[in-house]
């Protein structure tokens, strides 16, 4: 739901109430203060403002205890605030003995998660709402940061050390999810979504996701989640250098491999360049396309090899050439 | 500083104290007292540190202001550090954080 | 000394201070000597606070590191020979003494043994560098210079060796902290070396002027200042030498 | 805006004033400016220096701000955003708001305003501008072959194994240049403690000089620590060691706590001297002695020390220890109340005060307001909990642009007003300067005050893209700051045309109190004809003497209306 102008995030985690309530009350503090000062600013100045080239001002007269006044209460208001914003942050960082485990490692621009039974996402992470959750947090190689806004939440992934953040979906929806420590060229893209779902919704889509589609809708589907589109995908979106070679009008066409050798690009060719992409290297493009070995069953193997072949038959009947001979990347 | 110097004999006595130390600190070294040898060295070496802020560097006749920079130096030092393995030494104790 | 164009009309010393004729080391902006003394005094200590947070940084990553991985640091400070080490100290703190009395030479006016200590300073700022130069050589030849070619391997034990079997991911790991260490051991001695060096180049400016007798009981700042800074990197390495070298001692 | 209510006569220009010898007209040529040792004139050349580099910062900033126009970048590519930003940071932190009060105006100032003929040693004084110009080079080199992508904070690992772009020679361009901050920090300490003139003792000091006196402590205490964590970034990308690199189990944590111990503090470096400033302008226009005097000095030494305590608040969710996150937030509450102290003492000035609204009245009461939003969100960033939610976001982003260019620009450019007659013996055309103070007060609001929400909302820094819902708040915050570009600009036009028109400043234009402002404007090279002795308590309109100087004295026109 694109609101227009949203002023403030929503509050859909266990904690997200008591970081308002802490946001408002100093909020409020911080306004009072600075509109009292700005008040008696404005007013000084007009009150006594110079009348005559040669006035000075009177010599100050108030005693000692304004100035300790005014010492003593910043302290105090502050001392309180520390303390409730203390509460609240062990509210955030020590998680109840029920809460379930996941497993979240940053890798340089996505994010690749675990659920308790095995089940692995990538950019997107599924959870049920109203259970309280443990998300331990690696990185493969710089310090990254899951962040959830919906949540309150955020923990850097800090490389050579496992942290942790525990949280809890009240609401179900789609949340955002942003790495907020600078990472590199890709920070930015290095987005993806929380999505809370009702625990008897959540089981559904444990167990394979919606039933009822063709094999290539769910290919489809399934060629988001895993996000190889981060990769795979036309020139021109958003001006970024495509990373791997275009699937449209690959299906059934001569690939020239790096080593020279041209060969047909059919099932077989592509259920191993999922399983195991480094044996075979499209002629000037970079291994860089991670293993799915154990992140794929067989039947969504099926499906994704389905949905290649039918970006295959698409390409052939819009008769664009296929593009057989991989576009040069720039250097990177 | 006063115009008067320190005599010479002061400086070879300091010398002597330096070396002196030196020699100690080598061979309580030889020992091994576990977490005692670091503290035993470290104490070795503020000693020898002090004796020649003291008389060396003439702090001895120093302005309080001289003193004051050098002893400033020295407390900074020890806040990074103190304030720096204030997190390390607390990572997995007080509050079980997610350590190793 | 800076001699200026315009020399303002009435320079009314503030009343009080010795006016009279000016020392010729006295710069314009100062009332006096004595002022003079004490705010190139201060400037010093000044700067060597700056050099006392510069190596603090260093002294920091050490304590953080050693705290974690009290066993990887003994085994590699045990490779160090700390007979160089205590000897290399001995050494500073002669120095020290020979930098000590050249400014005491200086206060009772005997210029010729304020050249003769500040050349015998240098000379032992020299011998302790060639010890150092010893000692890396050392390493290198025993691979123990962080980076690429870097080779440490437990049983091995200090000869440095050939490629031993894989190493278990725990040997890898104890390998990679010694790395650090000696990352460290050549930082931290490395720009105790460099400091060394500058020290030895601003001893080596002051003959001339010490030979020619211009430090004399009334002015001697520039031997003083120098003789602060060569104090301190005595300190250093009072510091440096147990942390690095006396870990291992009672090891072998 | 009541334009100042002093009756405006024109006087001709008494002829003694034009050819009287000063530092300016002592000796002409490059040599003369280039081997300078009288601290005015190094001011004036690092005047130079820093605004050759705040409009480089300045270019990085709109840039930015151009990008962040739409949620799908369309301006660059997102290595040359990261690029962009990165050398915003370091250009803007270490090229402008470190060095430009205390290089310019503290140069100019300390020694006059506490009746010394220069600085304690003024050869060291030159040095520090060629070091700080030599730092420039390097890092102008970094900038022209490609810029580095690290952030200004130069997090490890990935400036040390993962960057590919100039780390080493911007790390060595800052690495001098934080010598030339030392060298003026160790300069400042010296004067201050052995220059003062007969009878200037501590509690008669002015405010400005307390100021600089804490920056100079922080300076020399904190500088040294970022220099050898440069160092240890730089040895680690160029001979392959491993202190902070993880693989080797070296901790990238331990960096950040190095960096911040030296960063935290610098942000006090930054705007201390601001509020320096601020008092001075404060005490001048309401001619009214500071409301205790002795709190606002001791706050800002209390600034210095206590901010040396706080900088794990910039790693509460960094993987630090919950222990050592309690322990720094608390500290980090102690640090904002001398900073309130001193607020509420300017505010508490103005009562039973004679006013003037004069271009540096307006820049102090500008930064007065916004520096209490700036402090207050400050505290709240360091409340624990609320930290958590808005740590690297658009929430910090604003924060410390309040303070930075709500705080320590207004107090620059305020401090640059009020001290340009004594600088350049001229003044500058009241109405155009009025009006530059308020586009830059509205632009500033403009800019930052959305990114406030935007925080809020979730926006991370950094982001060359971001959700298509921020866009209306970026476009809101990408006009502010075409604003306050404008505001910035126009004092360059009327200073400059103000040292060839502007009408003669007298020895005091303002009427104020102080050391600066009786001697000539611009004032000869050794400050003063005879060294004064002091006697007066500083900012004491109320004694007979200085009644007479600013009720008699000819005060020639101080503006023109046109």
């Amino acid at each position: 739901m694109e609101q227009e102008l949203p002023l403030f995030p929503e509050a859909a985690s266990h904690v997200a109430p008591q970081v308002d309530a802490l946001f408002f009350a100093w909020s409020a503090i911080s306004i009072f203060f600075t509109a009292l000062i700005a008040v008696l600013i404005l007013y000084f100045m007009v009150r006594y403002r110079r009348r005559s080239v040669d006035e000075v001002g009177l010599p100050e007269r108030a005693p000692n205890w304004l100035e300790v006044g005014w010492s003593i209460i910043p302290l105090v208001i502050t001392l309180i605030m520390f303390a409730w914003g203390a509460r609240v942050f062990y509210n955030i960082y020590r998680p109840p003995s029920n809460a379930v485990e996941y497993w979240t490692v940053g890798k340089q621009w996505m994010w690749k998660f675990q659920h308790p039974d095995g089940h692995r996402e990538i950019n997107t992470l599924h959870i049920p709402v109203g259970q309280p959750i443990k998300l331990n947090i690696q990185s493969e190689d710089v310090i990254h940061s899951f962040f959830v806004p919906a949540f309150r939440v955020k923990q850097d992934a800090v490389p050579g050390r496992q942290t942790q953040i525990f949280f809890e979906a009240t609401k179900p929806g789609v949340y955002h999810l942003f790495c907020t420590e600078y990472c590199g060229g890709e920070h930015s893209r290095m987005i993806g979504s929380v999505i809370a779902l009702e625990p008897e919704q959540y089981e559904v889509w444990l167990a394979g996701g919606p039933a009822g589609r063709s094999m290539a809708e769910s290919g489809a589907a399934l060629f988001q989640t895993l996000a190889c589109d981060t990769c795979h995908r036309e020139e021109a979106a958003g001006g970024v250098v495509a990373r791997a070679p275009e699937l449209e009008g690959l299906y059934g066409n001569q690939v020239r491999l790096m080593d020279g050798r041209t060969l047909l690009a059919d099932d077989e060719y592509i259920r191993e360049s999922i399983l195991d992409p480094a044996k075979k290297i499209v002629a000037g493009w970079q291994p860089v396309m991670p293993t799915y070995q154990g992140q794929v069953t067989e039947e969504q193997l099926a499906q994704l090899i389905t949905y290649i072949r039918s970006l295959g038959q698409q390409a052939a009947a819009s008769d664009q050439p296929p593009t057989a001979e991989p576009a040069q990347p720039e250097g990177q | 500083m006063s115009e008067h110097s320190t005599s010479r004999a002061v400086y070879f006595l300091t010398f002597g104290a330096l070396m002196v130390l030196t020699a100690a600190t080598v061979i309580v070294a030889t020992f091994d007292l576990g977490w005692a040898n670091d503290v035993v060295a470290m104490a070795i070496a503020v000693t020898k540190a002090l004796l020649v802020l003291w008389f060396f560097m003439h702090l001895r006749y120093s302005t309080r202001v001289t003193v004051l920079t050098a002893v400033a130096g020295f407390f900074w030092l020890a806040i990074l550090i103190f304030l720096t393995m204030n997190d390390y030494a607390t990572r997995e104790t007080l509050f079980p954080f997610p350590g190793k | 000394m800076s001699t200026r164009s315009i020399e303002p009309a009435a320079v009314a010393l503030a009343p009080g201070t010795g006016g009279g004729h000016d020392h010729p080391s006295l710069q314009h902006h100062f009332d006096n000597l004595e002022q003079q003394k004490e705010a190139s005094t201060l400037g010093m200590w000044l700067f060597l606070v700056t050099e006392i947070m510069f190596f603090g940084g260093l002294f920091t990553t050490y304590v953080v590191y050693r705290s974690s991985w009290p066993r990887e640091f003994m085994a590699a400070s045990s490779t160090l020979d700390w007979k160089l080490g205590a000897f290399n100290t001995a050494v500073l703190i002669l120095s020290s003494l020979t930098m000590a009395l050249a400014i005491w030479a200086a206060q009772v006016n005997r210029r010729k043994q304020v050249v003769f200590y500040l050349i015998a300073t240098m000379i032992l700022g020299l011998v302790f560098l060639g010890v150092k130069a010893v000692e890396y050589a050392d390493k290198f030849e025993h691979h123990h210079v962080p980076g690429p070619n870097f080779v440490w391997s437990e049983d091995a034990h200090g000869e440095g060796g050939h490629a031993a079997a894989a190493p278990t991911p725990e040997q890898a790991a104890f390998a990679h902290h010694v790395e650090i260490f000696f990352s460290l051991y050549f930082i931290m001695t490395g720009l105790h070396a460099v400091h060394m060096i500058c020290g030895i180049g601003v001893l080596a400016f002051l003959l001339v002027p010490s030979w020619k007798g211009r430090y004399n009981s009334a002015y001697h700042n520039p031997l003083e200042c120098t003789g602060l800074y060569w104090h301190f990197v005595d300190i250093v390495w009072i510091f440096l030498f147990p942390l690095l070298y006396l870990l291992g001692a009672h090891a072998t | 805006m009541n334009t100042s209510n002093t009756v405006p006569h024109e006087l001709p220009p008494p002829d003694d004033l034009v050819d009287q010898p000063n530092y300016l007209n002592v000796a002409y040529g490059l040599k003369s400016w280039l081997l300078t040792r009288d601290h005015k004139r190094i001011a004036i050349l690092y005047m130079i220096s820093v605004t050759v580099f705040f409009a480089l910062g300045s270019l990085f900033a709109l840039l930015i701000r151009l990008e962040l126009l739409t949620p799908e970048g369309d301006l660059m590519q997102p290595d040359t955003y990261n690029r962009v930003f990165t050398m915003h940071g370091v250009v803007m932190v270490f090229f402008f708001l470190i060095p430009s009060i205390p290089a310019t105006l503290g140069n100019f100032l300390v020694p006059l305003m506490i009746g010394a003929k220069d600085l304690a040693f003024p050869k060291l004084n030159l040095a520090s501008w060629y070091v700080y110009n030599l730092g420039g080079v390097f890092t102008l080199w970094a900038i022209f072959s490609g810029g580095v992508d690290t952030g200004w904070t130069f997090y490890t690992p990935f400036s040390t194994n993962y960057s590919n772009s100039y780390v080493v020679a911007t790390a060595l361009g800052v690495f001098i240049n934080g010598f030339s901050s030392i060298f003026t920090g160790l300069n400042f300490i010296v004067t201050i403690h052995r220059m003062r003139a007969p009878g200037m003792t501590w509690f008669r000091l002015p405010l400005f000089i307390w100021s600089h006196y804490a920056t100079s402590l922080i300076i020399v205490l904190g500088t040294p620590v970022i220099a050898i964590t440069i160092l240890m970034v730089a040895a680690e990308r160029l001979f392959g060691l491993g202190i902070f690199d993880p693989r080797l189990g070296g901790d990238p944590i331990l960096f950040q706590h190095l960096f911040w111990f030296y960063s935290h503090p610098a942000v006090y470096i930054m705007i201390l001297p601001a509020m320096g400033v601020i008092s001075e302008l404060v005490a001048a226009f309401a001619r009214k002695r500071i409301f205790g005097y002795k709190f606002v000095a001791f706050a800002s030494i209390a600034i210095a020390v206590l901010g040396f305590l706080v900088w794990g608040h910039h790693m509460f969710v960094a993987g630090q220890s919950l222990y050592a996150a309690t322990i720094f937030s608390v500290l980090s509450m102690l640090v904002a109340v001398p900073s309130a102290v001193k607020v509420f003492n300017w505010t508490a000035t103005l009562y039973e005060a004679s006013i003037s609204y004069e271009t540096p009245m307006l820049y102090a009461l500008g930064f007065i307001g916004l520096f209490t939003l700036g402090g207050l969100t400050g505290t709240m960033i360091a409340t624990l909990g609320i930290d958590v939610h808005v740590h690297d976001t658009y929430f910090i982003v604003a924060h410390f642009h309040y303070i930075m260019v709500g705080g320590a620009i207004m107090g620059y450019l305020g401090g640059l007003h009020y001290w340009w007659p004594k600088i350049s013996g001229r003044l500058y055309p009241g109405f155009l300067s009025r009006l530059s103070a308020l586009l830059v007060f509205v632009g500033f609001n403009l800019t930052f005050f959305p990114q406030f929400i935007l925080g809020y909302l979730g926006m991370p820094r950094r982001y060359w893209s971001y959700p298509p819902e921020y866009q209306v708040l970026n476009v809101l915050s990408t006009a502010g700051a075409s604003i306050l570009g404008i505001g910035y600009i126009l004092p360059l036009f009327y200073f400059a045309w103000s040292l060839k028109y502007g009408t003669r400043a007298g020895e005091n234009p303002w009427g104020a109190v102080g050391l600066e402002w009786d001697t000539t404007s611009p004032p000869p090279t050794e400050n003063f004809p005879v060294i004064p002795v002091v006697t007066r308590e500083p900012y004491d309109y109320t004694s007979e003497e200085v009644h007479r100087r600013t009720t008699q004295q000819e005060v020639p026109v101080v503006y023109q209306v046109d």
